[in-house]
């Protein structure tokens, strides 16, 4: 497998957590972080100057939240892949985001490790679920 | 329609009034709680799983002293939430403490001018002190909210077999349209009244809100 | 008593134990998020103290361990009292996938075996629906404290204009000294039912309980 750099967008509302996600970014090699939003409208805008090939989106938002964001980006850009980063690990959460076309599903209390490994992999493979929604 | 028929509807309005607005509040605690601390709880983990013996000294010390910060934060949000829930001053202090704290409360934290008179030497039960306390606590959220008033005063009184409870803001007054459409807040004053066997009355006055409240000892 | 007067005093009467119910709910929270979370975020940031450059690998590895997992009890407090306050699966994916998702957290960490039947076709206005929740799981929560059954059934049919809701447990059944002297759950079930204008009725039985509920599309 070449080493292709991953070209990824960040979506959540929290500064303090997207700061967070950043500093662990820094440490990963191959993955540029290419658009910051901090919402689904956010997003959209943004889309419009770089589309990335991963997306980490948050489910939580105001203006757009992660559920209509995945539904529209279905819509508009089939080809990105959608990686949902979120406290929520409802079993039923899961599997309807899973239907609506989300790649993957990773809880926000992640690691550096857990993180660069679902990047990659819903990149090359596309789809990434850890161990707990696995077993759901 | 008849009188009791009339009482009756408008406790059942009372009811789905108390039942709306504990469910706002369950929804806003629980976003605050799930958005906000909960998402500096995952921040916080996020910067541990960086610490590792490989870490130079600097970026270890800039590591932790990010961690510090969020801490603080986070302490802070939980105290805020759980002291909004739960009023501990007056579990144990009792109703007259409590009213001096939130007293206290607003004139460290916003420009207004509260004073509080206790003129009263009997208290109501203390299974009612709750239910005043929470309508004091509307009654000055509203001020701040909704008055632009420099002054707010609050006054106890005995009078008779009831406790008399003065409030006032010199602000730009609450108007007759309001009292007839009453907002939540309003409502769950009048619902926590019916629960005390208690009575409100809004005074006519030139500028400002001046209310009385009486509430049998 | 005239009808009117006795609907009039059953009303207030829900009033003053929906007002109080969610006082006690309250307590409950910031007692939980005080003891449980702050009390935890104190701990966690005593250890973080312990962190610097002139740690061993050894000692710096296992001071950050444990800080994970105090993160991690933290973390699953905050996500348990949100979910309680607001079932996020109601409010995005309506109250049919919301039971299906209480049935199955029902099976994953209890003995009990719950089954939901969905055979309806049309469904309640969306502004009944965390009532007609909230209403469900109380109903499970009392089998899980009281029953000491093996088996919970959920149905929903239409039935004329109601949605109708058979809530069965095989336990040791409801005694009719409860229905007559109820606890604030049953009471709360009461208040949203006025709230909602549904019905609901306890059959006799054998062994077990069942309930059957109507709310109005
Ligand atoms: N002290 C005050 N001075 C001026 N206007 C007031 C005052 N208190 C209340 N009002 C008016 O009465 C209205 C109804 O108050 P109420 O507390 O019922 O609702 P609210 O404060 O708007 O919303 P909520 O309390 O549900 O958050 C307010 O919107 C405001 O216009
Ligand atoms: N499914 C059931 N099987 C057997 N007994 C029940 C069942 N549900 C309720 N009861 C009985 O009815 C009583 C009243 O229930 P209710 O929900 O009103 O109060 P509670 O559950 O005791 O307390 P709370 O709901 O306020 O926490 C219970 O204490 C219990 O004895
Ligand atoms: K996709
Ligand atoms: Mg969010
Ligand atoms: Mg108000
Ligand atoms: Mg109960």
């Amino acid at each position: 497998m070449s080493n292709e750099i991953i070209q990824l967008g960040l979506v959540d509302d929290h500064n303090l957590f997207r700061e967070g996600i950043k500093s662990l970014l820094d440490k990963i090699t191959d993955v540029n972080l290419v658009l910051e939003a901090v919402n689904g409208k956010d997003l959209f805008t943004k889309l419009k100057n770089e589309v990335p090939d991963v997306i980490l989106l948050d489910l939580e938002m105001e203006e757009m939240n992660g559920v209509d964001a995945t539904l529209k980006l279905q819509e508009a850009y089939p080809e990105v892949k959608i990686l949902i980063l979120t406290m929520h690990k409802e079993e039923r959460m899961i599997s309807y985001l899973m239907e609506i076309g989300a790649n993957g599903y990773l809880l926000k209390d992640t690691t550096r490790e857990e993180l660069e490994e679902a990047i990659k992999t819903v990149y090359k493979k596309g789809f990434y679920f850890n161990e707990f929604v696995s077993q759901a | 329609k008849k009188h009791q028929q009339v009482a009756a509807d408008y406790q059942r309005e009372l009811l789905g009034v108390a039942i709306e607005s504990q469910e706002k509040e369950r929804t806003r605690i629980g976003k605050e709680l799930h958005d906000d601390v909960g998402a500096l709880l995952t921040t916080t983990k996020l910067y541990l799983s960086q610490i590792s013996p490989e870490l130079s000294a600097e970026e270890l010390t800039a590591t932790s002293e990010k961690m510090r910060s969020l801490f603080d934060t986070m302490i802070q949000s939980v105290r805020n939430i759980s002291q909004d829930l739960r009023p501990v001053i007056l579990e144990k202090l009792g109703l007259i403490e409590a009213i001096e704290n939130l007293v206290q409360t607003v004139n460290d934290s916003s420009k207004l001018k509260a004073v509080f008179v206790n003129n009263s030497t009997r208290s109501i039960a203390k299974a009612d002190e709750l239910n005043v306390y929470r309508i004091i606590q509307e009654l000055i959220n509203n001020t701040l909210k909704h008055a632009m008033a420099s002054n707010i005063t609050i006054t106890f009184n005995n009078e008779g077999n009831a406790l008399e409870i003065i409030y006032e803001d010199d602000g730009i007054g609450l108007q007759q349209e309001y009292l007839n459409q009453k907002g939540i807040g309003l409502r769950n004053i009048e619902s926590r009244l019916s629960v005390v066997s208690g009575t409100i009355h809004f005074n006519a006055q030139k500028s400002g809100m001046k209310a009385t409240l009486k509430i049998p000892i």
